[in-house]
């Protein structure tokens, strides 16, 4: 008998940023839970939700407090590498299966190596399961939007020490080879620390390597800092395509006029032609339906947070022994379904043999802020080369 | 004729209460849920760290915003014995011990030029230097930080015996090792504390605090004095500092150098409770845990009330809350009067 | 009466300092305390001024209880200290260290920049140094300078000849008839008996917390003051 | 050109800092206070003008100046209830309590205005730049700069021209004598805090335009602060923008070398600069 | 020679506080030191026990140069003093004052010296006190800390810093007769003090220090009789 229908609730962990620079990832946590726990999958779990402050040891923390006091039986975490690898890292120390997502699988396999530097010593989880997307898949986005325009090829590249550009400006796993392969060269002046105040130093090594394009996973005061200087210093690329700095509305909004027509990759909108396996909902229904409860605009975070609670929802419903953290792992890695993003099934497709037993990839695709009249912005979807089941809806413009 | 003694009929009771207590945490695991152990790790790291920032501060005066830097720095050496020398966790966390030693010689050499707030500012950047320099070890993470390996974790030496001893899996068996090693150290930095302060560096300490100028007009070598605090002290820093990440498997830059988690809050700790005091670390160790343990899950509002207590307890009881007990009852828990016993003596403590 | 203390006692934390010690100035008249070292002679000054903080009844200015005031408000009520060892503000030139004394308390009267830098004109000369790059003797004239920039009732001047040579000790001491003259009650805490008699119209002297003797210059003897110095006669 | 750009950006980055530390070196200088809520209050009021601008429609510019008044008595309050309360020899208690503050604060911004990165909307200026021929300078950072000299120039003659700054140097100096010379040090203190938050506002006016903030940005650029204080030398202001434009330049130039450099060169120059002059470039006569 | 000052000097700024001062002092002997307020008799005792360092000159003890010695350093070799302003250990007890000067003056363990403490103390009359908190104590008995403290260093040489001053006749007859007994037993002792009568009932020499030099240096009486000394110190008038 599946473990949903014995009475006694299944209890998920949830281990989220809700307080600290990473708050914007956890902003739908509330309304996404209670969603959940509304729909008729959602009535037979509990979800107890620890907040790690945006500061991975207190992750870390929460997510053993999760495993050992609240006894939960399956854990489910996303936002950024700074929360999923340290718990991670603790479910598989622990035995206690989880699924993450929303964040890159290379920071987040690679990242929870002994030595990231060393792949032959790489090992993969037996409990830890990750869905998302990956660097090549960055690639082909992002190359796919810069062969929309007439430029030079020249790539500048902007990777802070974290996890993320780590895992982006790594000569050989990160992006390099890969726009070099796709017939561009990255300029990469060496990984900064966040918070700089000055990039005149980055400025001027890509004017001198005459860069049209700029990439790079970039913290939202980074970027703002990085292209007022920019366009300051005269350095005027025809595009700039970047990660995380332009996630939200709100943060392009914070760069006025000088926000139209960034691009960045787009891994879930209101436009995806996906449901909800649990509350039936399509991605535009949810982005509706959010922005009606909380008066707030929808956020890609979103429907990653949503899917976390349909696959937990879909696993348990395969296992007998929601206890069984054996069965319950074995079940996670037999899982085939489509959510509200895209087809989840940890099937290897795509992934490299090393992470293929762990990872799972969702499709990505590619956008482009739009400034409308009225001072707010429109995510345009531009290019959609390795996903075509998601339209889009313009082309790629160049820069002003 | 005429002896020595600190023994007070407080201190005795503490004594026998306290080994009574530290046999009962020792043989706790066998008895207690994991919930309980791993809170008790938890506390039993913080206040570790509390005493031994309280030995720096509290009697040596030199009041450190960077012992965060000897917490990373031990950390670190643990990660890179286990992943690079393949050591057992256990013996690494000597290393980390060791590499904090080592890094606290240009740190002292360094800070002891500064005074006051100038001191506290300068191991401040030294920690930030530290991290900064760490955050380019490539071989460890770097700025994304790394994992100890599963089979290193599961490798820890004692899992398996603790295994066999109380029948538990393998992760409690481990955390089992962890409180155990949190519990041994917590005991030998409070007793070696307590030991030291009713030793000849004790009232050296005592003597520099109430006046420098004086303590060096009888023969105290106020340098040498600060160079002992502050080694010891960091040494210890870097035992715990590698212990918890040892515990956490996981590691990274911004969390092993973190000034809120292993300098602010340790502060907290011991204003709160009494700086200066053996008993005020404890006290103050058991509000924070309490404060946490029922608020935490409020996010902000928890964090907001930390900060209120902590200016609430700096304006109404400046000498933070064991101060204020002791100086009504005139109590102390670890006696370190030193008192002349003999004949013509009256009054006294 | 100018100002008058009563039962005054005066703690360190747990030392006390002062052990209920009457003293009484009139208006105009010059005072001297004289005492050995540690007598109490300075922590007298300073609770008189107000940077000990007392019981209000322990010090009354013309019958009004100041013993709780702050030392700005005593100083703002027209008592103004030269306090021991001149502590002149190293950061401020000299005659910003002059014009500090004026500030709080704008009173009419005999005082001002230009009178001071009559009664000391060495100081003019030196207006733009900074006060601590002058003579111990320039600087206890800065010092007593700057408390008459507040034309004060009462002016208390603690230990103002100590490490100053001869000469400069004349120069000091006869400015006091000129600050008298222009109307300002003094007190002088002095260890030279001589020089504190040749001054003042009254004397007390001061031993370990406490005054042992109290009386008019004119009629004092030096076996009394020995006495009152010493304990019993050696 | 490069080494010239790199130099002229250094400068122009050492004017924020300085402007970021010109409000702590008023109250580190006069009553030694180690405010470590100095980062979050600057955000704090990067949150009261940015009110302004999008709630009453206001410029950035008279956003600030609305904002000012009421920073300065927040300031005074603070100073006055709470900060005067624990002020002594011992620095863990003032040093404890702005912790605390600054955690409160942080979370406190964090309920009240949510986690997104906001920005005070500078228009045109934000890109604008300067053409000076062998380098290209931007608009806002030079206006920065100049703000961070004229914040300093006021400063200065308040501190050397006007009774009021005599006070404050006085105070500094000696807190018991200058309670001698009728001022009343805790108003004095009050004062200087009330002031140092004026300074603060003006702080945050820049840094809201310059780049982005959220509630957990402030004590980010504490330790620059600090640096650019110590550097100066206690109470010295335009040692404080002398060590602004230190940490300025070694962190453009570090970068310049390589991007991992640049924090870190400028936590080693300050560290070089407390070597070889313990007390900061240029100490006052007394400590 | 246990000590030997050869044109010791010592300036703050333009102030010279210490100027040129030359004095042999043998061993066994005490020596009374007077002159006016800010003579400079604090001064010449800070450089002797290295709180403060010479300008220039040499300082010699015990045949060795010490000019540059750290202050603890000589107190291990055999220098001991009081304060003028007495600065016990507040926060100790008086026994832990004298255990802290004890064990560390001696460098040996708290253990060794408990006996001693306990006998300086008797000798000190403050024997009854012991486990008082010296931060209580009233000026007397800060006095005798003062002697009692720098007497546990087991100091060879004993400086001494107006120790009698403020004490009434009474208890400076006591505090003379300690200090007369440890010259007894053969300690030399330089003493810095303005109740003359005290002085001269122990030193066999006297030095007088005006404006950091040295203006007289012999007999007490003889000097007691110069002229100089009489204008001078104690302003008479003859
Ligand atoms: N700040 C202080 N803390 C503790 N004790 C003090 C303090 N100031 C003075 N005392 C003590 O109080 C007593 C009286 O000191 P006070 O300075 O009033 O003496 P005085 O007569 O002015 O002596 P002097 O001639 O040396 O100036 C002395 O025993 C002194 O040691
Ligand atoms: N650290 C210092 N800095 C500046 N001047 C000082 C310092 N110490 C002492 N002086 C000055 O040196 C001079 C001599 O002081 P000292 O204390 O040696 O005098 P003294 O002879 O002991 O006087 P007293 O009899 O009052 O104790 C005084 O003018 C004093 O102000
Ligand atoms: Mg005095
Ligand atoms: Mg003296």
């Amino acid at each position: 008998m599946p473990a949903i229908a014995q009475g006694a609730k299944i209890k998920l962990g949830y281990v989220s940023p809700q307080t600290g620079p990473l708050a914007g990832f956890a902003e739908s946590d509330a309304y996404t839970i209670a969603a959940f726990l509304a729909s008729d999958a959602g009535k037979n779990f509990e979800v107890i939700v620890k907040d790690s402050q945006s500061n991975p040891n207190r992750a870390a923390e929460v997510a053993k407090e999760l495993i050992v006091e609240d006894e939960i039986d399956l854990m489910l975490v996303g936002s950024t590498p700074e929360n999923t690898n340290p718990v991670a890292t603790t479910c598989e120390a622990e035995g206690v299966p989880v699924v993450s997502t929303t964040a890159p699988w290379q920071p987040w396999f690679i990242g929870q190596q002994g030595n990231p530097g060393d792949p032959g010593s790489w090992k993969g989880f037996d409990f830890a399961f990750h869905y998302f997307w990956g660097l090549e898949d960055i690639i082909a986005v992002y190359t796919g939007m810069w062969k929309q325009l007439g430029t030079n090829g020249t790539v500048a590249g902007l990777f802070p020490n974290d996890a993320d550009g780590n895992a982006w400006g790594d000569p050989q796993n990160g992006l390099k080879p890969g726009l070099a392969a796709a017939g561009f060269s990255l300029t990469d002046p060496g990984r900064y620390q966040n918070l700089s105040d000055d990039f005149s130093a980055q400025i001027n090594a890509f004017k001198a390597a005459g860069a049209e394009i700029v990439t790079g996973v970039v913290i939202p005061p980074d970027f703002t800092t990085f292209w007022n200087q920019a366009r300051q210093q005269g350095f005027r690329p025809k595009a700039a395509t970047v990660a995380k700095a332009i996630l939200f509305p709100q943060s392009v909004e914070t760069l006025g006029e000088a926000g139209h027509n960034l691009s960045s990759e787009v891994w879930w909108s209101a436009s995806h032609p996906f449901k909800s396996t649990v509350t039936g909902q399509s991605s535009a229904e949810l982005a509706a339906d959010f922005t009606a409860k909380s008066g707030r605009p929808w956020t890609q975070p979103i429907g990653f947070s949503h899917s976390l609670f349909e696959v937990a929802a879909n696993v348990m419903g395969r296992v007998s022994d929601p206890t069984d953290t054996e069965a319950v792992a074995a079940a996670i890695a037999a899982t085939d379904m489509d959510t509200v993003v895209g087809k989840v099934a940890w099937n290897g497709a795509g992934v490299p043999p090393f992470a293929a037993k762990n990872v799972c990839k969702t499709p990505l695709v590619g956008g482009q802020w739009r400034r409308k009249e009225s001072g707010g912005f429109d995510l345009v979807i531009v290019e959609n080369g390795t996903a075509p089941q998601i339209p889009t809806a313009g082309k790629m413009e160049a820069l002003a | 004729m005429y002896r020595l003694t600190t023994s007070t009929r407080a201190g005795r009771i503490t004594g026998a209460a306290a080994v009574v207590l530290a046999l009962a945490l020792v043989a706790l695991p066998a008895v207690a849920p994991r919930a309980l152990i791993q809170d008790l790790f938890t506390i039993l790291t913080l206040l570790t760290l509390a005493q031994l920032w309280n030995l720096l501060a509290g009697y040596g005066g030199l009041v450190s915003v960077g012992q965060q830097a000897f917490v990373g720095i031990g950390a670190y050496a643990l990660f890179a014995g286990v992943i690079l020398l393949g050591w057992n966790p256990v013996a690494a966390i000597l290393l980390g011990g060791l590499a904090a030693l080592v890094l606290a010689v240009p740190t002292a050499f360094f800070a002891f030029r500064l005074q006051g707030a100038y001191f506290a500012i300068g191991t401040w950047v030294i920690a930030e230097v530290t991290r900064l320099l760490v955050a380019q070890w490539k071989t460890l993470g770097g700025g994304t930080g790394t994992s100890l390996p599963r089979e290193a974790t599961s490798a820890i030496l004692g899992t398996d015996l603790v295994r066999a001893l109380f029948g538990v899996r393998e992760a409690a068996a481990r955390d089992i090792v962890a409180y155990w090693l949190a519990l041994a150290l917590a005991v030998a930095v409070i007793a070696g504390i307590y030991w030291l302060l009713r030793n000849r560096l004790g009232l050296a300490l005592a003597a520099v605090r109430d006046n420098p100028e004086a303590a060096g007009a009888v023969g105290v070598d106020v340098r040498r004095l600060k160079w002992a605090v502050f080694l010891i002290a960091s040494a210890a820093t870097g035992l715990v500092g590698a212990l918890v990440f040892m515990q956490t498997a996981r590691i990274s830059p911004n969390a092993a150098f973190a000034v809120t988690d292993w300098t602010a809050y340790v502060i907290f700790i011991v204003v709160i409770g009494g700086i200066g005091t053996v008993e005020g670390p404890i006290l103050g160790v058991i509000v924070f845990y309490v404060l946490r343990s029922a608020l935490a899950d409020y996010g902000t509002w928890y964090l907001m009330t930390l900060g209120v207590v902590a200016i609430a307890v700096m304006l109404f009881a400046p000498k933070g809350l064991w101060g204020s007990i002791s100086a009504r009852g005139n109590l102390h828990l670890f006696p370190i009067r030193r008192r002349l016993v003999g004949p013509k003596i009256e009054g006294g403590i | 009466m100018l100002l008058e203390t009563r039962a005054l006692t005066a703690d360190y934390g747990q030392f006390r300092a002062l052990f209920g010690v009457d003293v009484t100035v009139a208006a105009g008249e010059c005072v001297a305390v004289i005492g050995a070292n540690g007598a109490g002679k300075s922590t007298l000054m300073r609770s008189i001024a107000g940077v000990l903080a007392n019981a209000p009844g322990m010090v009354l200015h013309r019958g009004e209880p100041i013993g709780a005031l702050s030392s700005a408000a005593v100083m703002k009520r027209g008592i103004a200290m030269v306090p021991e060892g001149r502590r002149l503000f190293p950061s401020l030139t000299v005659e910003e260290n002059l014009l500090i004394g004026g500030e709080a308390r704008k009173v009419a009267g005999p005082w001002s920049l230009a009178s001071v830098y009559a009664l000391f004109p060495v100081l003019k000369e030196r207006r733009h140094h900074p006060g601590t790059a002058l003579s111990g003797g320039q600087q206890q004239m800065v010092a007593i300078g700057r408390a008459l920039m507040s034309n004060p009732e009462l002016l208390l001047c603690d230990e103002i000849s100590l490490g100053l040579a001869p000469v400069v000790i004349r120069d000091v001491y006869a400015a006091l008839p000129k600050i008298r003259a222009a109307g300002a009650a003094v007190v002088v805490v002095e260890q030279d008996i001589g020089k504190a008699l040749s001054v003042a119209d009254r004397v007390y002297c001061m031993m370990e917390g406490r005054v042992t003797l109290s009386a008019r210059a004119s009629e004092v003897t030096r076996e009394a003051v020995h006495a009152a110095y010493f304990g019993a006669a050696a | 050109m490069i080494w010239l750009d790199t130099l002229v950006q250094g400068i122009l980055l050492g004017g924020l800092y300085a402007l970021f530390a010109a409000g702590l070196s008023l109250v580190f200088g006069i009553m030694r206070l180690v405010n470590l809520a100095h980062g979050d209050l600057i955000v704090f009021a990067a949150y009261l003008v940015l009110t302004g601008v999008t709630l009453l429609g206001l410029s950035p510019l008279t956003a600030a100046l609305v904002a000012a008044p009421v920073m300065f008595a927040l300031g005074w309050l603070l100073q006055s209830l709470v900060l005067n309360r624990v002020l002594g020899r011992d620095i863990l208690p003032p040093l404890l309590v702005t912790f605390g503050l600054s955690v409160a604060l942080q979370n406190g911004l964090l309920e009240g205005f949510s986690a997104d990165s906001r920005r005070i909307p500078a228009g045109a200026l934000e890109g604008a730049s300067l053409n000076l021929g062998v380098v290209t300078v931007g608009l806002m950072p030079l206006v920065t700069f100049a703000a961070a000299v004229l914040v300093i120039l006021a400063l200065s003659a308040l501190f050397f021209r006007t009774a009021l700054g005599r006070a404050f140097r006085a105070t500094s100096d000696d807190a018991v004598t200058a309670g001698l010379m009728g001022i009343e040090p805790k108003r004095v203190f009050a004062m200087a805090t009330g002031l140092a938050m004026v300074v603060v506002t003006i702080a945050a006016l820049f840094l809201g335009m310059r780049a982005n903030f959220d509630p957990s940005i402030g004590p980010a650029r504490l330790v620059y602060a600090f640096e650019a204080v110590i550097i100066g030398g206690l109470g010295s202001l335009w040692g404080t923008l002398a060590g602004g434009i230190v940490i300025g330049l070694a962190q453009t130039i570090g970068a310049t070398v390589n991007p991992e450099w640049q924090i870190l060169a400028g936590h080693l120059a300050f560290l070089a600069v407390l070597l070889l002059k313990p007390r900061g470039l240029f100490p006052r006569a007394v400590d | 020679m246990i000590l030997r000052l050869d044109d010791v000097s010592k300036s703050f700024g333009a102030l010279k506080v210490t100027d040129g001062v030359s004095v042999e002092v043998p061993r066994g002997e005490a020596l009374g030191v007077i002159g006016p307020n800010g003579a400079g008799k604090s001064t010449l005792f800070n450089l002797i026990t290295g709180n403060m360092l010479a300008n220039g000159g040499r300082i010699e003890f015990l045949g060795r140069d010490v000019t540059r010695v750290a202050a603890m350093e000589r107190v291990r070799m055999g220098v001991g003093r009081s304060f003028q302003i007495p600065q016990p250990f507040e926060g100790l007890t008086v026994f832990e004052n004298l255990l802290t000067a004890a064990a560390f003056g001696r460098g040996v363990g708290e253990a060794d010296v408990v006996e001693d403490c306990a006998r300086i103390l008797e000798e000190t009359e403050l024997l009854g006190k012991a486990n008082v908190v010296a931060g209580t104590l009233g000026l007397l008995d800060r006095k005798r800390l003062e002697l009692a403290r720098a007497m546990a260093t087991d100091p060879k040489l004993l400086l001494l810093d107006e120790i009698a001053g403020g004490l009434t006749d009474g208890e400076c007859k006591a505090l003379v007769a300690t200090i007369r007994r440890i010259h007894a037993r053969g300690t030399t002792i330089i003493w810095i003090e303005h109740v003359l009568h005290a002085l001269t009932s122990v030193v066999e020499r006297l030095m007088v220090l005006n404006f950091g030099k040295v203006i007289g240096l012999g007999a007490p009486d003889a000097i007691m009789a110069s002229r100089e000394v009489r204008e001078i110190y104690l302003g008479l008038e003859v």
